[in-house]
């Protein structure tokens, strides 16, 4: 049983008549996740791949007893299909598009904390249990079981360290992407815990990149509160400051605020392994293994 | 984006926010045009996208119609860090009693709005911090479209603001905060806000950074922002719906791959090898031939550019149709240098059609391996 | 407080929710001057503030002038339960494909506002859920000012209301959860709205109960408040600021004290013991010597009050002020007998005071023992 | 040391300037109670009773760490006065005013569960830990430390059973007016917890009436989780249905939701005592001791 989506997970897609929507939950459902209803305003009553499609969140949980939603919706309409998830008090919602507004962003993270969903993402790859399930469109053929758990601000750079782990046959008990936004959901340091509690993890690996102070909070509760080890990266430390790397979050303050300088040593003083690039990463892995 | 002084100030004013009058001025033609309806003393001021204005001399005052003219000449003419000033701001000059600081912005360690005040404001918010720390209010706000009185009162109280300015003060800062949640701002600043000789509150000036994911809802600053943006290749890029990234002033490789981490990486490793990247785009995911084409053409027309380095890590994107792109872009980069790097969604095919590419294209076998590639290159 | 069908009315119209043309009407020359510009047929229905009314008679048809004086002045010479028909509101008679069920009200176990809807209306909603259990949506709801769109779908997905209505019922929902939130309401309901023969969503018969404790921001039903009170001693109570309570329509005793739980426990012994308190006085708190005077004045002015408790536990209510309060009015309350009982602050001036009073007042040295007292009274 | 207040705890008193406010923050300082700050806006750099007076509350906290407040605020200042505590991030707020409009209550009391501040009241006589603390305007002359620790909806029947239980010689450990609208802040289980984890209670009172659920809910909470013995009285069970008694909540609905009759059936069930009156309840008292 892994921490947040695994084979029992009923999952409801929001978005699954788009383009986006129906092709992932084709390859969810290949992949074995249970997806058990999609959510369309609408288009209620059809069905998608056999799936049935819902207008409402709250309807699909009530006649699927889903317990987790993942959003295929543009950026423009995240804020209203999230509002609308968390407000019917699914547990956990993940959201994929890339773009959203940081204000609405600012909104949603306090309310899915005030209503007690676990919200990850936006501009997030989604969450994979390898094996079990996955929620997201992250291409799992290159994803395997394994002992390793892995929290990411980049798909990128994720699907970069987890392919050169499987050259080196070392696979993952679940990879998060907590996307790179200014304004997450849900940040490095709410995931530890689950990492830290979760019986199938044995090493967490950390991909970070400059920008905000994520890094540095998750240092200090490693320090206090983390017995496996860490291994990070922070990727972004040749970019100069106040340059956007696209990721809104990755920008670096003028006055130095989110350096990578100031990332890496925080984290090493928490007695984290630091990687130079993700080859590096994984040969600290197989040390450490 | 950043909105230079008066584009910030066309928002102060749709806000109701009391600022000095002003008007915009491109040429000496459209002084000539003013000189004589302008009520002296003025200030002129140019409007670059860039700081440190003040002390490069593009502010300048101007008591009469003559020393207009000849001061807007000198303002028109100049360029500063680079940029060549296309635009005067023009407004009263103000007789100021106090000068104080005020700004919304996002605090991203908290997840909250925060509000800065100091009523020792003109200079660097940092710059206060240092020389009058008790002066400083910083208050974390909870997410809401309205601010709470008991904010203002707060922030007065703390910094020791008069209550005579009260009525006043509280007007700028919720309709300061409107701005900020209005127009969606990672920042909205008004440094100075200033007391005049007739105990009247005005914005002087205004910083507004807009989120560039909330541009769909602010038509005019999108449209704005095409306007001002100076580097043609930006705009090109954004035309395909690209991200194109001037890294360095110099150096002489471009970085092509498709998400953000990716070229983080990328730049790393390049840079740790003693090489500098000048330039980067992001294709994003799922990029079809001819936008791939088109991505080649964009960066090799950056004169610096001699190597370009493609790292595709393929999940949405198809190696195949990068493949395909470089197939159809070799002929449009002339001698430019090309180190690819394919891996993900149908390698295989991408490789076999690369490899009946002619021209200067290497195959990496890993960001790694194209890293050490491009730094042989370098060496020949 | 809960408003008659008309005045609920008043209020559907102002939030522009769809309701058919009506009149109030309260006189049979009102009626006269009417007829000739009648559409007809109408319905005409009675304005008691009480249930049952249809059962009782209270809604009548006229499909003429002539029929209208004539069920209009049956009307307005009937009583239902007890309550004489003073006004008579008049409305088209709608022909009615669908009755349906539509209210916000307070989930107190939830402490949330909830929404509850039934495509099969007319009836009473406790009717509804024994008859239809699939076919109610109750849905708790965040606080706020506004309807989430989500809510109304489920809610017609839930019940399978027909996709066509749903603009009509959106609209409709919306306007009754503003009346919810914007007239402080514990309950705002439609019962039936029904669509008519053109597929028209109306309105039908509305009951609204707003909270008595924002009336302070609803002057308009307040005003309407008084105006509509039956009860003359709770308007004379209202005008001192007390609280006076019919209990029952029999009994002999009135319970006087300063709080709404000492009342309770009062009324709960009293009952144990076989005796029948008939109305309630509450003081609040603070109460002086001479509001406590016309306190006794008003609950003796009951005819069906002979014997009148007073139970005090003095807090911010002092001892010596009911004393005196007693003595002023034991004038007036005639042959009534009166047992006190007082604790708390002051209480031994206030038993010096009491003691000096002439006639039938009887010291109780506790609530129990006052009941015992009383008890022995009766007997008596 | 108490749950809620005690001898440290440092109050504020919003509205300190009013006749009330003035009044009752005299009894507090006689009893010991640390007022430590007072708010009325527009009052702020004046003093009541030696007491400094603030502007805002978040001021008043940084400049005296107040961690309590209690409003009294006339009701149609209550949702603000009280907003204004909770986004202040006070973690106790009491609030004494009756006639507070029940949607104002229904807002602050989510705002209030969101913000993580107890929010006591209103219509309630305020919180007090006899010989230690008391916030609120209870007659405290009446109230003698002791172990029992007593909930009441109502102020006048809680007076009544603490007069009784102080001639026979019992204490209280604290008592909590949670107050007789329709939707207070807290409500008995919420104040449940408390009693059954401080030392210094043995018996817990609770004092409800008739309307709402609060005493069902209490029940089953009893019945799970309360190892200590509990005693209730349930006023208003001769009151007619749908009949409003002055407390907003204290109303039986024609349904029959609220009855006397099912709360001390359920209340029974959780094997709570019953009262019949407040003499009674003394009397179950003397027997349990």
């Amino acid at each position: 049983m892994s921490f947040f989506i695994d084979e029992n997970t009923k999952l409801i897609v929001q978005g699954i008549t788009g383009r986006e929507g129906t092709f992932h939950t084709e390859q969810m459902l290949e992949y074995g996740t249970k997806v058990v209803a999609g959510v369309t305003p609408g288009k209620g009553g059809g069905e998608v791949l056999g799936v049935p499609v819902f207008n409402t969140v709250m309807q699909a949980m009530q006649e699927t007893e889903a317990n987790a939603t993942v959003l295929f919706v543009p950026p423009k309409f995240m804020y209203k299909a999230a509002y609308e998830a968390i407000m019917s008090e699914i547990p956990l919602a993940i959201t994929i598009a890339e773009g959203v507004p940081v204000h609405d962003m600012l909104k949603l993270h306090y309310l899915a904390k005030e209503k007690g969903c676990r919200l990850i993402g936006p501009n997030s790859f989604g969450v994979i249990s390898p094996g079990k399930a996955k929620a997201g469109f992250m291409e799992h053929r290159i994803f395997m079981p394994g002992n390793i758990g892995i929290m990411s601000r980049s798909a990128t750079n994720c699907y970069e360290t987890v392919f050169f782990m499987k050259q080196k046959g070392i696979g993952q008990s679940t990879c998060i992407g907590v996307g790179g936004d200014m304004i997450p959901g849900s940040v490095f340091v709410d995931m530890l815990p689950f990492f830290e509690n979760d019986p199938d993890t044995e090493v967490i690996v950390m991909i970070g990149e400059i920008g905000g102070s994520e890094e540095e909070l998750a240092a200090v509760y490693i320090k206090e509160h983390i017995t496996k080890p860490v291994v990070a990266l922070i990727a972004g430390k040749n970019v100069p400051e106040d340059t956007s790397m696209g990721h809104a979050g990755a920008i670096v303050s003028p006055d130095g605020e989110g350096s990578a300088e100031k990332k890496e040593a925080e984290l090493r003083y928490a007695g984290v392994h630091i990687a130079e690039g993700t080859e590096d990463l994984v040969e600290i892995l197989l040390r450490l293994l | 984006m950043k909105l230079v002084e008066y584009k910030a100030y066309d928002i102060f004013y749709k806000y109701d926010l009391p600022c000095s009058e002003g008007c915009v001025v491109s040429s000496l033609e459209e002084l000539r045009d003013l000189k004589d309806t302008m009520k002296y003393p003025v200030v002129l001021k140019a409007q670059v996208q860039t700081g440190g204005r003040s002390k490069a001399g593009g502010v300048q005052f101007a008591s009469n119609g003559s020393e207009l003219l000849e001061k807007g000449e000198k303002l028109l003419g100049m360029k500063i860090k680079n940029l060549p000033v296309r635009i005067i701001f023009i407004t009263d000059k103000v007789e100021i009693k106090k000068e104080m600081y005020l700004s919304f912005t996002l605090d991203r360690k908290h997840k909250k709005p925060v509000m800065i005040f100091s009523p020792e404001g003109g200079v660097d918010i940092n710059e206060i911090a240092e020389k009058h720390p008790d002066k400083i209010a910083k208050v974390l706000l909870a997410p809401s479209k309205t601010l709470d009185d008991f904010v203002i009162q707060y922030a007065m109280d703390k910094t020791g603001l008069e209550q005579d300015y009260r009525t006043d003060f509280k007007g700028v800062c919720q309709k300061l905060y409107s701005v900020f949640i209005g127009m969606d701002c990672i920042l909205a600043e008004i440094n100075p806000l200033i007391i005049d000789n007739d105990d009247k509150m005005i914005a002087l000036d205004g910083k507004i950074d807009v989120d560039d994911n909330s541009l769909y809802r602010h038509d005019d600053v999108r449209v704005f922002r095409n306007e001002i943006e100076e580097n043609k290749l930006i705009l090109e890029a954004r035309h395909f719906d690209f991200l194109y990234i001037p890294i360095n002033n110099e150096g002489n490789i471009a970085v092509i791959s498709n998400g953000s981490g990716m070229i983080m990486s990328s730049i790393d490793l390049i840079t740790k090898r003693g090489m500098t990247v000048t330039c980067a785009l992001d294709l994003g995911g799922g990029a079809t031939a001819d936008r791939i084409k088109e991505s080649l053409r964009i960066v090799a027309s950056n004169p610096l550019v001699d190597t370009i380095f493609i790292n595709i890590f393929g999940g949405i994107t198809r190696c195949d149709e990068i493949a395909k792109g470089v197939e159809k872009g070799v002929e449009l980069i002339g001698k430019t240098k090309l180190v690819i790097r394919l891996e993900g969604t149908n390698k295989e095919k991408g490789l076999e059609i690369i490899n009946s590419v002619s021209g200067s294209v290497k195959m990496a076998a890993g960001l790694k391996n194209g890293v050490e590639i491009l730094s042989q290159d370098l060496k020949l």
